[in-house]
């Protein structure tokens, strides 16, 4: 995972200069989208992936703000994707948001310590994140603070306790557990598998 | 397995389906039981999208008599069209006792024999049939429309031949049923969920 | 086998657990509407009723759960195109076609024309099964059943098509990453097609006559579940329920992917918001979508392989693409299906994330559109907001 | 992806005047004339309609070309093909066989995109009916016979039935299939996994090689989940071709 992380810290290495010299920015509507928002919010490193596809890395105690700020631009949020990365000890928060009017998608990224999972709820600025976040506390036990439904939502109480999308959850020992040995009902040692 | 056939040798004899009264009418009653199979609107998988196909104008399943019904009281035939998470399970097995003798279960597909594809999901069965009695499996992935026909025709022999005994089993071998839904879903489930789906429980 | 009597201690909790609370001196009741419901489809709400209104409602998914996410993390990359497609059953090609996608942008591949147009053509055909589906469902919930038989019997011609093309019958496991499984068939599958459609836009005026221009379909649609447009956008509402509230918001259109910028269509917009204006919506997407089929075919499937040529293929179980991470959509039949991948450089995606439009559909909007309606707009609301449950739980 | 430019609008948002109907009595009644017209219905034990051709089926498998490299069972999404060792009239088959698993198998065929000799093939065969018991769900699990028998067997009873009838197991791992011709398959199934069962190792002298590697691979194989065990047991099936 330290590939990874060498990655992050190049990108973020490429987004500064974006930061300080705008030219930097491609002269399309995204990156005019893009310096807007900057200009407005400068903790936020902003960069142009492709076309209609813009990034935004925002630390995770001002996201609240930046999101609010990004509504005024971008309608819709799509979807909280959660990502686990196991080995640094830190979620992935990606706001996928969508901007009906210019017609441009944005990954709006995040990190929060694994252990101490808390962010503020943005279910006053899109009332649909309630869903989202529901389904981030139930898979990977992420809290947001001010949502009042967390709790299980899709998953029935016991496997909501285990959180089962965390990359530490070990999916075939629990199967094992649950559904008995046997579940392999022409039993042999199968490990021989890419699976 | 062996704990079964201990369990229904025995049971062996005492308990009786038939009314002896009415022994003489039994292949009629037979007849009838085939050509009217109700089917319980509870479709519990993918498999629910090869049902209106079956029930509507190109297959047409109810040239046999066959009729899909929300009410499980009425209905006959219990179709498990795939993979069955603990959450439906536990209202397949409340539907499947609401559903009077004698009742009889179509598995579609893989997912209720062996798993299928979600064999290493933490969320769905594995075996079904040691939670509740299968009569007929068929396979495929999803199961083609003929295929359902096929499973419903040989459902209908198994009535004639009186070989479809899926019901009788699950009395005879109650305790084991049971044993195996409590593992799962844990002891008093049915006190502690189930209550709140029906009033009268 | 359940005659359990409740002891009274049990009654007692739950008098003080409101939710699940049978109170008969009150007006007001819960109704358990599903999971066992035609209209419902393994998805249940729990709907606190004063009278015939409702008073409000709580979504109740997870039925068909089965942690898609986490055995997509378990799955090579083309074993998982087996697997995802199972999210939307309707129209399963539309997981497929995300992910491939996707995969296809880490990658860096550029698919060959020939499987783009063969993508396009997949995704109308999976549009317009999944439009023959959803009549049947509403027609259905409505009381008019004669059209959904129709429609049952029109969706068996492309279920053959799909069948021929891709050798399965709803699940086609057919879009993988760089291209397509197979071939056309031949210029006979193309005739087949073409036949299809000209027989289907015949039958378009019969179903405007026996559903679409039905007195009894405006009656029970008009005015019931409406939703304007702030609302919508706030609620990500996506499709033709959003196109429905008088925003032009189409992904084809928007965020063009395969061959849809070289294609020519309409995109319908009513200002209503309300169920009448859902299924107007719907019913003008389907002739478009005809529209779209028939210049397809026109132009032909370009020359050229179907599948990316690459020496990593050869090793399929073991096919690595780089790092990095990628986002990818299309519209739906009930709107905006996207999927976020990750990759971290093994055979295995790192994380898949998916988002059903039913998402945001089927549980804030529907509680917040049942609330104050009557029960038997239930069905109503949940056919035309085209809400299914998989999308949900995943 | 490739992103065409879009030089002139080709798609319009078009609103009411195009989008709305009114709302009419007298035009349901028009549905009237589909009494008068032939039904679609399928009469199905009556009429029969067949699969398309390549229609994705149950497995075929030619038993003299399979070189048991496990290509298909590293690429199928439900893990279930397993590696057989299989004891034809005595003798043992030098690599092993995919053994299908039907409760499993969601008839992707990505195992039949993968086999390099083109050994494992499929039919449009699709009607596999059982019962519930646990003897008759033993029909679900087999390993594939020769196309050309399942394609002689479909000539003769015109239907796309499963070939088997019944499956007829012994004590001692002898397998026999009971055709639906009445004709019989006859094998003894020695062990599974990649390296040959301890049980079966003094009798193949062709492979002196991997005699001594076997005992303690196997052991070793169990606490390994993934391609470290792999990687040694893939590369023998290599050389062999």
């Amino acid at each position: 995972m330290d590939m990874n992380e060498k990655k992050v810290e190049e990108k973020v290495e490429n987004a500064q200069p974006v930061e300080e010299t705008r030219p930097e920015l491609p002269d399309t509507k995204e990156g005019r989208l893009v310096r807007e928002i900057v200009e407005k919010a400068p903790y936020a490193e902003g960069s142009v992936r492709r076309e209609r596809r813009v990034e935004f890395r925002v630390p995770a105690e001002r996201i609240h703000e930046f999101l609010e700020l990004a509504s005024e631009k971008f309608e819709m949020l799509m979807q909280i994707s959660t990502v686990d990365w196991l080995k640094e000890k830190e979620f992935e928060l990606v706001y996928q948001l969508w901007s009906v009017s210019e017609g441009i998608h944005a990954f709006v990224r995040t990190r929060i310590p694994r252990d101490d999972a808390k962010l503020p709820t943005v279910m006053d600025i899109w009332p649909v994140a309630e869903t989202y976040e529901r389904e981030a506390h139930e898979f990977f036990g992420i809290i947001f603070e001010g949502n009042p439904r967390l709790g299980p939502f899709i998953l029935e109480p016991r496997e909501y306790e285990k959180h089962p999308l965390r990359k530490d959850f070990n999916t075939i020992g629990y199967v094992k557990v649950i559904y008995g040995e046997d579940f392999d009902r022409y039993d042999e040692s199968k490990t021989n598998y890419v699976i | 397995m062996s704990e079964m056939k201990e369990m229904r040798n025995e049971n062996d004899g005492v308990i009786s389906y038939e009314l002896q009264e009415f022994k003489l009418f039994e292949p009629l009653f037979k007849w009838a039981r085939k050509k009217s199979l109700w089917i319980v609107a509870f479709c519990t998988g993918c498999g629910g999208i090869e049902m209106p196909p079956l029930a509507t104008a190109r297959y047409d399943f109810e040239r046999f008599g066959i009729m899909p019904n929300p009410a499980p009281r009425m209905g006959d035939l219990f179709l498990i069209t795939g993979y069955v998470t603990p959450k439906t399970l536990k209202r397949i097995i409340i539907t499947y006792e609401m559903m009077q003798d004698p009742k009889y279960i179509l598995a579609h597909g893989s997912c209720p024999i062996n798993g299928g594809v979600y064999w290493d999901s933490y969320n769905v069965v594995k075996q079904l049939d040691k939670y509740i009695p299968i009569d007929v499996a068929i396979a495929g992935c999803m199961p083609r429309a003929e295929a359902v026909m096929d499973g419903i025709m040989e459902i209908m022999r198994k009535i004639e031949d009186g070989t479809a005994d899926g019901w009788k089993r699950y009395r005879e071998n109650y305790e084991y049923y049971r044993k195996n839904q409590d593992e799962l879903f844990g002891e008093g489930w049915r006190e502690k969920d189930a209550r709140r789906w029906l009033a009268w429980i | 086998m359940t005659n359990i009597e409740v002891p009274k201690e049990l009654r007692e909790e739950a008098k003080q657990h409101d939710m699940y609370l049978h109170p008969i001196d009150k007006d007001t009741y819960e109704l358990f509407f599903g999971p066992q419901h035609m209209a419902t489809e393994n998805f249940s709400i729990i709907l606190k009723m004063d009278g015939n209104r409702i008073e409000r409602a709580i979504v109740n998914p997870g039925f068909l759960h089965r942690g898609f996410e986490k055995l997509a993390e378990q799955r090579p990359y083309f074993t998982n195109i087996a697997l995802i497609l199972r999210i939307c059953v309707p129209e399963s090609d539309v997981p497929e076609n995300i992910y491939s996608m996707a995969v296809d942008e880490i990658v860096g591949w550029e698919v060959p024309e020939r499987a783009q147009w063969i993508r396009t053509v997949v995704l109308e055909m999976a549009r317009m099964s999944a439009w023959m589906f959803w009549i049947m469902g509403f027609g259905n919930e409505i009381g008019l059943y004669t059209a959904g038989q129709w429609a049952a019997a029109y969706r068996e011609r492309f279920m053959r098509l799909f069948e021929e093309l891709t050798g399965g019958r709803v699940y086609h496991i057919y879009t993988v990453p760089g291209g397509v499984r197979r071939d056309i068939p031949g210029d006979k599958w193309l005739r087949q097609l073409r036949d299809t459609v000209e027989y289907l836009k015949g039958k378009m005026k019969d179903f405007d006559e026996i559903l679409f221009d039905n007195y009894i379909m405006f009656e029970r649609t008009e005015g019931v579940g409406v939703m304007d447009r702030k609302f919508a956008l706030k609620h990500a509402v996506t499709g033709p329920n959003l196109r429905a509230t008088g925003v032009p918001y189409d992904v084809r259109k928007d965020d063009p992917y395969l061959y849809y910028p070289e294609l020519e269509f309409e995109v319908p917009v009513l200002k209503e918001g309300d169920s009448l204006a859902r299924v107007l919506v719907r019913r003008y997407e389907m002739e478009q979508d005809l529209y779209i089929l028939e210049q397809l075919l026109d132009m032909g499937p370009p020359s050229g392989p179907y599948m990316v040529k690459d020496a990593r293929l050869k090793a399929l179980p073991r096919f690595k693409p780089p790092k990095g991470d990628a986002y990818a959509h299309v519209e739906s039949t009930k709107g905006d299906f996207g999927v976020y991948v990750v990759s971290d450089g093994t055979h295995k995606p790192y994380r898949a994330h998916f988002r059903g439009p039913s998402q945001s559909h089927g549980v804030t909007v529907l509680e917040e559109l049942l609330k104050g309606a009557r029960l038997a707009d239930v069905p109503v609301i949940l056919k035309t907001l085209d809400n299914c449950p998989p999308d949900i739980d995943r | 992806m490739k992103m065409k430019s879009v030089e002139k609008p080709r798609v319009r948002v078009v609103g009411e005047e195009k989008v709305k109907l009114k709302k009419s009595f007298v035009k349901p009644w028009m549905g009237i004339k589909y009494l008068f017209k032939k039904p679609v219905t399928i009469k199905i034990p009556f009429e029969k309609i067949e699969p398309a051709p390549k229609y994705r089926g149950f497995h075929t498998l030619n038993w003299k070309t399979c070189v048991g490299c496990n290509f298909c069972g590293q690429i199928c999404p439900a893990r279930a093909i397993e590696m057989t060792w299989i004891e034809v009239d005595g003798k043992m088959e030098k690599r092993p066989h995919p053994k299908v698993d039907y409760g499993r198998c969601t008839f992707c065929q990505f195992c039949v995109d993968v086999c390099p000799t083109g050994a494992l093939g499929f039919t449009e065969n699709f009607y596999l009916t059982t019962g519930g018991l646990e003897e008759d769900l033993e029909l679900y699990d087999w390993v594939p016979i020769h196309p050309d028998k399942v394609r002689e067997l479909n000539e003769m009873f015109g239907d796309y039935r499963f070939p088997v009838e019944r499956i007829e197991k012994k004590e001692d791992g002898t397998h026999i299939y009971h055709l639906r011709d009445g004709s019989t398959i006859e094998f003894k199934i020695l062990g599974y996994g990649l390296r040959p069962p301890a049980a079966a190792r003094p009798k193949p002298a062709a492979k002196p090689a991997a005699k001594p590697a076997a005992k303690p691979a196997e052991k070793k194989e169990a606490p390994k989940p993934e391609a470290k065990a792999e990687k040694p047991a893939e590369k023998p099936a290599e050389k062999k071709e």
